[in-house]
């Protein structure tokens, strides 16, 4: 990667944070999420309200949290309070608008796979499971996924369905009643899956640049459609890369100190 | 309410085959009581947490647990938790059986415990396959007809919380993120509660988070007893042992010569932080 | 957000005929708010509150209520509220519909509308005469098969707050008791507060009691504005007035010249206070 | 009354307090219990621990509250919680011992009636309602009950059951399953009624110095059952009316003063 280029990563975060409107409520994870928010945060969006599941509502972290519940998130926060009451004063009660979700297998439907692969009594791979995430996928206004993208993660048969997407796709979403909209929007590392308006089912929607439809085909476990219009996103502005990489200097250089305990 | 010697509390008040739940959510892991439940090698417990954490970790692969109730069972921005993963992949050091539920549902079993009451609600959704798992109920709302989902209190026989501070008549005030350690206290039958320091008097600031003393069983002092996680205004979470644990864990032995050097032939909790040298 | 004069506030967000909830716990009572309501002559109002306490005495008796939810209608520590009780034993001003609960129940009410749920739980008990007065429905335990109370959620279409401090964003502090006030501005529509001051920034201590800018329609200043209710740190409760009521309101001539007098006729709360003597 | 006597409220509040063991959790409501609690706390019972339904825990409150919420509550508590909190954590969770109630009316099974005189659609008065009392009532591990007696509150029937005491006697409330065993005692200005272990009736079993059999009977508005052992109370010892007056006095010290607002 040259000064002048950018990695996956990077493209990656810089599309979900080009997601997110001025002023939304956003119910965060740890990780690309965070990155995401935290960017946006910084450049077009000042007034994003994120909400962390550790109970901090309305932080602005100096640097990015290396875990859910950082000091840091505590300490910038407009306030901190008890685990149930952001599943249920925030989440619950329909005020987050975007939820980031990830997991180890997505369907074509959106339904995530974060708790075991194998059968669930005998799992050849026990995942972390559901965290906060079942709910999310219910309540968010709007769900954005961010998952690399392989045809062992993007597969045509969940191992086990943690979190609802579109369930069998063609409205049984609607019918089902859940009060948010479902996923927005997939955003791997090659390029952004929306849902199709009839059937629910995820299709290509965008290309980074320099990838091909191909590409996107070979790396998906089911035969991906292919939206009518396929847009190529821009790469990530200068001002935009050079916001995200001083964010992850602090960040690393915030971490980097060995903590002492003086007792 | 008594103050005493950690050793004392967990000898006293923790027994073979309880429901204890070690609380606190990323922050004030209550770290140091683990250990000495470890090293009173207590067995056949049901853990309780939100977030397993290293120290279920720990204590799972240490033979402490037949059962393990949970909503997030990883190593928090690191990857799995490997003797969680071998005790229900394969059954090792014992069989673990596992009762899973989403943050949100476990905190309103929690918060039910908490309020007295048998179950607590939420807004019914979809099967997914987490109810086949066991667990949540469909009820009814008798105003709006609406399905709501009902999940059963948990009430621990003993919770066990660390905190920046108590005062001499055993009040404890918490500072910071508190995920369900609240609830998760007011639920319990028993708490067990260990404070970086114990002080006069609290000062605590209107609407703090204090936990009166008669709600609690013993308070006990263990300097630095969240590491690797954290208390607020004392000492930060040590993120490099959590990456470091995803080495020491891999490994069947090396995760049992680390624990024996690290906790169970140190006396207390002082000396596990020596000996890590993350104290003088 | 907005920080806005409380008149345009009221103006904006309170309709004839809203549900709408004043709430604060002996403290915090948001005279001000009524008053500017009193003022600006709205009706058909569906009254909430814990606790009607002289201000809704006063709404009341000035015929701005249809509907009254509460849990408790006394003058605290004095005795009857005068003009609750004539709207409720002789119709006058108009007749007043109301929906009577115990402070338990009324609690869960809201606790219930600030999650997002159509109901909450409390513990059943036998039927009471409260029963006949409608209300409880009785669900049963999936688990136990216990008996249990559920109370219909409540979500006023306005809940007004009186707090002590906003910053410059509009995030909220409130200080000291607090009653249902979190829980009935979590569930209603549409929030409106009003505060003893405006700072550059809250500085609030870990866990404090704020209330997200985001959740709030419109923040006002009004310094006072909970008297002759009191605000913690700033002023104190005037338990001589709420003595005073007591003789101001027996009589229905002598109460709406007072009326008149002390409210109706100030352009604001700050022209009461001056009124009634306890501000320069 | 003379500077070595003593009045009936003074004896009702001495003798509320003397029921009070140390360490006890108590619910309190303004007025004599809050009197009671406060004297006890300043003299038998100095681990007493106070809970008003304001949302004061653990409050030790220097002067008389007037009002349920007074700020001195809230600056002398160990912790203030929101107020479902102390119906649901406190009450509900069955961790409060002794339970104040009064009312405008008392049946001899020791219902209470705190919402209307007449029917409740046309109420003659209109009385201030429930409060927190038919959860007290219910779930406190005993009530006490101070009220003074006349035929018009201790009534054969009352017009509203607000609050279940013993409901029809003979087991009925053991049968009924409430958590908390009922009114222990009723503290009068005569005298102490206490339920009779059979049927539950609340018969005399103590009377003032001075006070006949006759007069409580007289002020009873049923056949007033007898105790078998009719005790004669001591009189309050110098030292509790001594505790008992400096409290007052501090009171209305504490609350004379005019409020000013400086704005």
């Amino acid at each position: 990667m040259s000064a002048a280029g950018y990695n996956a990563d990077e493209m990656m975060t810089v599309t979900a944070a080009r997601q997110l409107r001025d002023g939304a409520v956003c119910f965060v994870g740890i990780g690309l999420p965070s990155a995401a928010c935290n960017l946006a945060l910084r450049t077009h969006a000042p007034r994003l309200v994120l909400i962390y599941e550790s109970g901090t509502v309305g932080t602005r972290p100096r640097v990015l949290p290396l875990s859910i519940g950082d000091g840091e998130l505590a300490e910038t926060a407009t306030c901190v309070i008890p685990l149930p009451e952001v599943f249920a004063h925030y989440l619950q009660r329909g005020r987050v608008d975007v939820g980031f979700l990830s997991a180890a297998q997505i369907d074509r439907f959106g339904n995530l796979n974060s708790t075991v692969i194998g059968p669930y009594a005998q799992p050849r791979v026990r995942l972390p499971g559901s965290g906060g995430a079942p709910e999310i996928a219910t309540h968010a206004r709007e769900v954005l996924i961010i998952m690399k993208q392989s045809p062992r993660s993007f597969v045509a048969q969940l191992d086990f369905m943690t979190s609802v997407g579109y369930l069998a796709g063609a409205g049984a979403r609607g019918r089902a009643g859940f009060p948010g909209r479902g996923p927005r929007a997939v955003i791997t590392d090659l390029g952004v899956l929306r849902p199709a308006s009839d059937s629910d089912e995820l299709e290509l929607a965008a290309l980074y640049p320099g990838v091909t439809v191909d590409a996107v085909r070979a790396a998906t476990g089911w035969p991906l459609r292919v939206a009518r219009e396929v847009t190529v996103l821009e790469p990530p502005a200068a001002a935009d890369l050079t916001a995200l990489r001083t964010l992850q200097a602090a960040t690393a250089q915030a971490h980097a100190a060995p903590v002492r305990l003086n007792l | 309410m008594g103050v005493m010697p950690l050793q004392e509390a967990i000898a006293r008040h923790v027994r073979d085959g309880h429901s204890v739940a070690l609380e606190g959510f990323t922050h004030l892991i209550p770290f140091a009581a683990g250990h000495e439940i470890i090293r009173q090698g207590r067995r056949n417990l049901h853990l309780i947490r939100m977030t397993p954490d290293l120290i279920y970790d720990q204590m799972i692969g240490m033979g402490c647990a037949a059962q393990l109730t949970f909503s997030w069972g990883g190593n928090p921005g690191v990857g799995s938790l490997h003797r969680l993963r071998e005790a229900i992949e394969h059954g090792w050091p014992a069989p673990l059986q596992i009762h899973e539920h989403t943050h949100a549902e476990l905190g309103a079993a929690y918060a039910a415990g908490a309020a007295g009451l048998p179950c607590g609600l939420l807004h019914h959704y979809a099967p997914t396959d987490l109810d086949l798992a066991g667990g949540p109920h469909t009820l009814v709302c008798p105003f709006t007809g609406q399905r709501l989902r009902a999940v059963r209190a948990v009430n621990p026989a003993v919770t066990i919380l660390h905190a920046q501070l108590a005062d001499e008549q055993g009040n404890v005030l918490i500072r910071g993120i508190v995920g369900a350690a609240r609830e998760a206290a007011l639920a319990a039958r028993c708490v067990l509660v260990t404070v970086e320091a114990l002080v006069p008097r609290l000062d605590a600031a209107p609407n703090a988070l204090v936990l009166p003393h008669w709600l609690i069983s013993a308070v006990s002092v263990a300097r630095g007893g969240a590491h690797p996680s954290y208390a607020a205004g004392c000492y930060e979470r040590d993120n490099r042992f959590y990456l470091q644990w995803d080495e020491i864990s891999r490994d069947r032995e090396h995760f049992a010569s680390w624990m024996r050097e690290h906790v169970v032939d140190c006396p207390d909790h002082s000396a596990t932080l020596r000996r890590l040298g993350v104290s003088a």
